[in-house]
């Protein structure tokens, strides 16, 4: 076993046993600790793949910023604490589906890439990155910039007291 | 539009031959749609309010029809005239065109319905004065008169199945004039109900022959139907949905139901579309598709065992009824079920031939009776009386249109009804090779006599109740103005002669101007069989003047007993339609998929919680994983 | 680095233009003066509509492949463009209650849903179809909720980003998956790459993925029980919009990737589809059936219709080309007429809300007699959503009964005409109602100059269709993405 | 390093997030549940894309596009759950049901 699987076993463990309490989580501040470790380890796990650009962003946008927002959700709603008023009525069908998912993508990954190895990861430079950016992807890298400008719009508009 | 589809033509040799008015018959449907145009844009501005408009166009197309039918048809017939433009085309085979087809079939439903309409809308001028959706009426009536043309010329079922819907659309509206009065409006959405019932079966029908031609074109499929390229399945099926579409629109057992209910549009519609033209619908696409029928025994024999019990069935209900348009209603079920039949046991031509008198007599009845309701502002006879001093012009047309449809000698329906039953009896005593069985020809003979019995009865105490006696209802009645009995007398001409079109011996008569399914058959007397007819006529008439000459305080009928309450009820067959199929099945779904009073799948699934659109979501991508991987 | 064709961009770049003016002139407008937006937007739509008509013809590619301009993309974009005239002038006038205040902000959220569709129809890649879809759902959840006050319209937008944001999630992991699979994302190397791999069942798998995010988008069964209640709460152009506009939108993505991507795999997804458009249709039709509230009706029947849009692509499994191209014509052509057919029927609901905000169906009672022209119209749109002929939606059902037909599948075809004449009950109550039951009160409704031209927009069209039908022929096949 | 395992990490997040949709009432934590799944989303195409080893790293930039559309998402989300909240005092999914049937 290398070092890089090792250390790819120990932040798949941590993003597991995290995912599994954020949903189980009792109480919502927990909850969404829990998620930040989950969003971190999976960060980390970009950069042990070599995708160093988008682990930093990983982790300046989802830990830094989604969950602190998912935080102030939490405390301007007053979220109350407890299973009975975390969870609905379906949390059986939700674990049979969800158990049923896991198993059949697991089946058919392990079915069409169960040979496959990463064998040589290169660090992509965040230069290349941003070349590629702005030139091919410049059209959706646009699309987006107009779309998180009518998301702020319309999220503003729509919290705002009148 | 016209000039873009003639641009695009594909005419058929037959066209030029057929000289100017034959090959132009496709202005006889297109001028009232012309004409609603004219009336729904600018109606309220003419004088007449649009009505002059309806009448003109409506003019035209009945003097193009009747020269066409003189000029080609009277004396022998002509060669069949196909025109047709292609509108869309589509795919390998498909494809849609606006055609004619112009034979004799054609060519006499052409001159009922636009003399009908004619002589409606001239009526109309009176009965119709003062209504406050006065231009409309008469924009409905242009679209109802041009869409049945339509549907008369046309040669694609699909063109044929435009036309269709659009009369029962037009009935409709026109049966829900009055709207303000809900039974009104209920007995609109009824007829739309009931008539669409058997719609399904037939929409079915036409796609099964499509599939199985794999063309829309009537000449075409009659074509392949004598080929033999079509199997003996396919037609009996084809057939019988197709008949499910006539049982709907020609009001047959079980779907007769909503006719009568019809009556409570303006009379003068009920004349045009409930009596003379529109119902006939189902009639004409049974000598329409006459061939399909034909090929198939099975198919022949349900069509005129539903003829032989709906025309009895009719006839006893409209011995019992005080409306005196639900007499005829009943009246005009029973007449067409006598057509059926007569398709039924092969008689294609006696059948259209009593279609061709019936419209006379019973738009006479029918506008005879509207005059007597704009007197007496009511439809009950028990309310009516001793009119004949009053209504002097009524009164004599009435009688007439009775007499001729009761079937006494010359008049016109004594004529096609004694071809009818005489072919039944024909085909029962198998002197002539028929399709369907002798058996069958013998019980509709049979219950054809019956039927005559009865319906002279009835029209003999219709007469009696409402003309003869005193009056028994309110203020004093007149006599209605010209506009309306001219009309009258012009039907009761006809119904005096249009019967000897049919001579029997005739060589060149009905028989060989129509040809239904390429046959002409000369009519044939058979004196014995005459005197029998005339006989129960006379019979007839005779008990409903022993019975009611003088107006009886009870209704000797009451007599019958437990037969007559049932026939009161009319059969309850509407209370076991409402309790025994609308209701349950209505319950059923609304049940099934939740309402918002009841519970059911809907009330689960659509439950406005959204985690539960999401799981169903879960159970879509797990269902079509199992489809797609097919486990 | 490759050259940009601004040409070839020009529409969507218009269209850019004219959301950064509205939202900025928005805020130097007095509050009287708020109605300047529409025509502000109006005047945006006709600029890129004009830009798109010098585009006719041309086929370009742009931004490395990810931008493809052909006549299937310019149909669409000019379908978008129209729709969004209607949805401007629907909207003038139900604007101008009270959010009138945030009319910019409407407009301006409208544009850029409007962009992302344009977008939609020329992505020829698994990113930028993802980056579009997103472009018209984000803004649509927010005008969805844009009654504030309505607690109906907030739950409508709650109901419609969950189930939105969670199906695009699902898209997502099935796009990840093919491009794992493919090693690409554009949609053409895709379909060589998928071609050549042949069947396995991660691929029909991630396929079955995909198509369940674009279920979504035009709300098929099961895919659909967002739809009923967010077009019920939401705002009636907005509704219109989600009916019309982003469903097409859907389509326009679907179409794509079934055809470009999953061309090869016809026979895994075929049959399924065939089975969910079965499904989509009929609980559509039979739902619609107990409705009372118009929109809600409406809803239904747009779950419906987009059954029948379904069914051709579920009858080309295994058809060779000829049969493919009909299909995929069958299915455009649909979508064209829906459109607009659509629109027109909420059009009159819009006009008819103005004096009865509840959108009942018994509301329509005595229309004929209080606006006979509005009532008129709406029997068109209705007879024509039953697929009477001869209106345009008659030759939209049979083109898609012709492919059924062609392709062997009579048993589609035979599903299709019972449906139609389901639909036909509940699309003729409502008529109905209109001509046959009296007003309750019989004032006139007074129908506003912009609604008058929207309605008569979609008027024309649908008659005109009707009549002409020929008139698909010169570009519907024509506008064939599959090159066969 | 087997490609394999990763891609068990997706699934297994993806499952999890979708048993936080399916199982919580409370939409903040729902949104949470959509992290989840769109976070193995992105782990599934860095996984591709350091096994496909192709120049441009398209992997990676979809990964980039992902993290700004939900980055955008939960912002609209939360603007509409705080709108709930308002109107409703409460923000329990299942219990925002007057539009139904």
């Amino acid at each position: 076993m290398t070092g890089q699987e090792m250390a790819f076993l120990a932040l798949g463990a941590i993003a597991a046993a995290g995912g599994v309490a954020v949903v189980t989580a009792r109480n919502v501040v927990h909850g969404a600790l829990f998620l930040v470790a989950v969003l971190a380890a999976i960060g980390a796990l970009f950069l042990l793949l070599g995708a160093e650009f988008v682990g930093w962003v990983q982790i300046l946008i989802y830990v830094g910023a989604i969950v602190v927002l998912l935080l102030f959700g939490l405390m301007l709603t007053k979220a109350p604490l407890g299973r009975g008023a975390l969870d609905n009525q379906q949390r059986g069908i939700a674990a049979i589906v969800a158990t049923g998912t896991f198993a059949m993508l697991t089946w058919l990954v392990w079915h069409a890439f169960g040979d496959e190895r990463i064998t040589f990861v290169r660090a992509v430079r965040t230069a290349d990155i941003g070349n590629a950016l702005f030139t091919s992807y410049v059209l959706p890298f646009e699309a987006v910039s107009v779309l998180l400008l009518a998301a702020l719009v319309g999220a503003i508009l729509l919290a705002k007291k009148d | 539009m016209v000039a873009v589809l003639l641009a695009h033509e594909e005419a058929h040799a037959t066209a030029q031959a057929a000289g100017f008015f034959a090959g132009n018959a496709w202005l006889i449907p297109a001028l009232p749609f012309v004409a609603v145009g004219v009336i729904v844009f600018f109606g309220k501005r003419f004088r007449g309010k649009g009505a002059e408009v309806g009448i003109a166009a409506t003019s035209i197309s009945w003097l193009l029809s009747v020269i066409i039918l003189v000029t080609r048809y009277v004396g022998g017939g002509g060669p069949v005239v196909l025109r047709s433009v292609r509108w869309f085309p589509l795919g390998r085979d498909l494809g849609l065109g606006l055609g004619m087809r112009l034979d004799g079939l054609t060519s006499i439903m052409f001159v009922v319905v636009t003399t009908v309409s004619l002589l409606v809308q001239i009526y109309s001028l009176g009965y119709m004065h003062g209504d406050r959706r006065y231009t409309w009426y008469y924009a409905a009536l242009n679209i109802f008169t041009g869409s049945m043309l339509n549907l008369v010329i046309a040669d694609n079922l699909m063109q044929l199945l435009i036309g269709w819907e659009l009369v029962g659309i037009c009935s409709y509206l026109l049966i829900g004039h009055w709207w303000e009065e809900k039974p009104n409006s209920d007995a609109a959405i009824k007829a739309f109900i009931t008539t669409k019932t058997g719609d399904i079966p037939f929409l079915i029908g036409v796609f099964v022959l499509f599939a199985a031609a794999r063309t829309f074109n009537i000449t075409e499929i009659i074509h392949q139907v004598e080929d033999g390229n079509l199997s003996h399945v396919t037609l009996t099926a084809a057939a019988i949905l197709l008949f499910g579409g006539a049982i709907g629109k020609s009001a047959q057992f079980p779907l007769h139901v909503w006719l009568p209910d019809a009556m409570a549009g303006p009379t003068p519609v009920s004349a045009l579309i409930h009596a003379a033209t529109m119902v006939t619908a189902g009639v004409f696409l049974v000598a329409r598709l006459f061939p399909v029928f034909e090929a198939s025994p099975q198919a022949l024999n349900e069509v005129a065992l539903i003829g032989a019990f709906t025309m009895l069935l009719a006839a006893l209900l409209a011995m019992v009824q005080d409306d005196i348009k639900r007499v005829l209603a009943y009246s005009t079920v029973s007449q067409l079920a006598y057509m059926m039949a007569a398709l039924g046991v092969g008689a294609g031509n006696a059948g259209i031939f009593h279609l061709f008198t019936h419209a006379w007599f019973k738009a006479l009845l029918f506008l005879g009776a509207g005059s007597v309701i704009h007197a007496v502002h009511s439809n009950n006879m028990s309310e009516m009386g001793g009119l004949r001093k009053f209504m002097p012009h009524t009164y004599r047309t009435f009688l007439i249109g009775s007499v001729a449809l009761a079937g006494i000698p010359p008049l016109a329906g004594f004529w096609s009804k004694d071809e009818i039953l005489t072919e039944a009896f024909r085909v029962g005593a198998r002197t002539i090779p028929a399709h369907g069985s002798p058996v069958v020809g013998s019980i509709v003979y049979g219950v054809g006599i019956v039927t005559a019995f009865l319906t002279a009865f009835y029209m003999s105490r219709a007469v009696h109740l409402t003309f003869q006696g005193e009056y028994r209802g309110h203020g004093r009645p007149h006599e209605s103005p010209a506009t309306m009995t001219g009309p009258l007398w012009v039907l009761a001409g006809l119904s005096l002669v249009a019967g000897f079109a049919g001579f029997p011996g005739w060589q060149k008569g009905f028989g060989a101007w129509v040809g239904v399914g390429g046959e002409t058959r000369v009519p044939e007397a058979h004196l014995l069989l005459i005197a029998v007819s005339v006989v129960v006529a006379l019979a007839g008439i005779g008990l409903g003047r022993a019975l009611y000459a003088r107006v009886p305080a009870r209704d000797p009928l009451l007599r019958l007993g437990w037969f007559h309450t049932l026939l009161v009820n009319k059969y309850y067959l509407d209370e076991f339609y409402m309790r025994g199929i609308v209701r349950p099945i209505r319950d059923r779904v609304s049940a099934a998929i939740g309402t918002r009073k009841g519970g059911g799948i809907l009330r689960y699934l659509q439950s406005g919680d959204v985690q539960r659109y999401a799981a169903a979501l879960f159970a879509g991508v797990a269902i079509l994983a199992f489809l797609f991987t097919k486990f | 680095m490759p050259a940009i064709d601004y040409h070839a961009v020009a529409p969507e770049l218009i269209l850019s233009g004219a959301l950064i003016a509205v939202l900025c002139v928005d805020l130097f407008l007095p509050e009287k003066r708020k109605a300047w937006n529409s025509t502000l937007t109006a005047l945006g739509v006709l600029g890129a509509l004009g830009a798109l008509f010098t585009l006719v013809g041309e086929r370009r590619t742009t931004f490395g492949g990810m931008f493809v301009l052909d006549s299937f993309s310019l149909l669409f974009k000019f379908l978008f463009l129209a729709v969004a005239v209607v949805v401007v002038l629907m909207s003038a006038d139900y604007l101008n209650d009270s959010l009138r205040s945030s009319q910019g902000e409407f407009y301006f959220l409208l544009l850029s849903s409007f962009l992302g569709a344009m977008l939609m129809a020329s992505a020829r890649d698994l990113l930028m179809l993802f980056v579009a879809l997103e472009m018209v759902s984000v803004p649509a959840f927010l005008l969805a909720g844009f009654r504030k006050t309505d607690p109906r319209s907030t739950e409508a937008a709650l109901k419609f980003f969950l189930i939105g944001v969670l199906s695009s999630a699902v898209m997502l992991f099935g796009m990840s998956l093919i491009y794992g699979v493919a090693q690409s994302t554009n949609l053409a190397e895709i379909g060589a790459a998928l071609k050549a791999r042949g069947d396995d069942p991660l691929v029909t798998a991630s396929i079955m993925l995909i198509l369940a995010g674009f279920g979504f988008k035009v709300s098929a069964v099961p895919f659909h029980f967002w739809a009923p209640d967010t077009y019920e709460g939401a705002p009636v152009p907005v509704a219109a919009f989600l009916s019309v506009a982003s469903k097409a939108a859907g389509f326009a993505g679907l179409l794509q990737v079934a055809f470009l991507a999953f061309g090869g795999q016809t026979t895994a997804w075929g049959p399924g589809l065939a089975i969910l458009s079965v499904a989509t249709m009929t609980i559509g039709n039979v739902v619609a059936l107990t409705q009372t509230n118009i929109v809600r009706l409406l809803a239904y029947s747009s779950i419906a219709h987009a059954g029948y849009m379904l069914m051709p692509l579920g009858v080309v499994a295994g058809q060779g080309a000829a049969i493919q191209r009909q299909a995929f014509a069958a299915s455009l052509t649909y979508i064209l007429v829906y459109s607009f057919m659509n629109l027109g029927a909420f059009a009159v609901v819009v006009a008819v809300g103005r004096k009865r905000p509840w959108n009942l169906i018994s509301d329509y009672e005595g229309l004929s007699e209080r606006e006979p022209g509005l009532a008129l119209a709406m029997l068109f749109f209705l007879l024509s959503l039953a697929g009477i002929p001869p209106l345009a939606g008659f030759w939209a059902k049979f083109l898609v009964f012709g492919a059924a037909i062609d392709s062997g599948t009579a048993w589609l075809a035979a599903v299709m005409v019972l449906n139609s004449v389901v639909g036909l009950y509940y699309y003729l109550s409502v008529g109905a109602k209109m001509y046959l039951r009296p007003a309750e009160d019989p004032s006139p409704i007074g129908v506003p100059v912009p609604l008058v031209v929207a309605i008569a927009v979609a008027l024309i069209v649908v008659v005109a269709v009707g009549v002409f039908p020929d008139f698909f022929n010169h570009f519907a096949p024509g506008a064939t993405l599959i090159a066969l | 390093m087997s490609l394999a395992w990763v891609l068990t990490l997706g699934a297994l997040l993806f499952s999890l997030g979708i048993y936080g949709v399916l199982a919580r009432r409370n939409a903040v934590l729902v949104l949470m549940g959509i992290e989840l799944m769109l976070n193995a989303v992105n782990v599934n195409l860095i996984a591709f894309d350091a096994w496909i080893r192709q120049g441009n790293a398209t992997g990676q930039i979809f990964a980039l596009f992902i993290i700004t559309v939900a980055a955008a998402e939960v912002g609209v989300g939360l603007a509409i759950v705080l709108l709930v909240f308002r109107r409703r005092e409460t923000i329990n999914v299942d219990e925002v049901n007057l539009l139904k049937w």
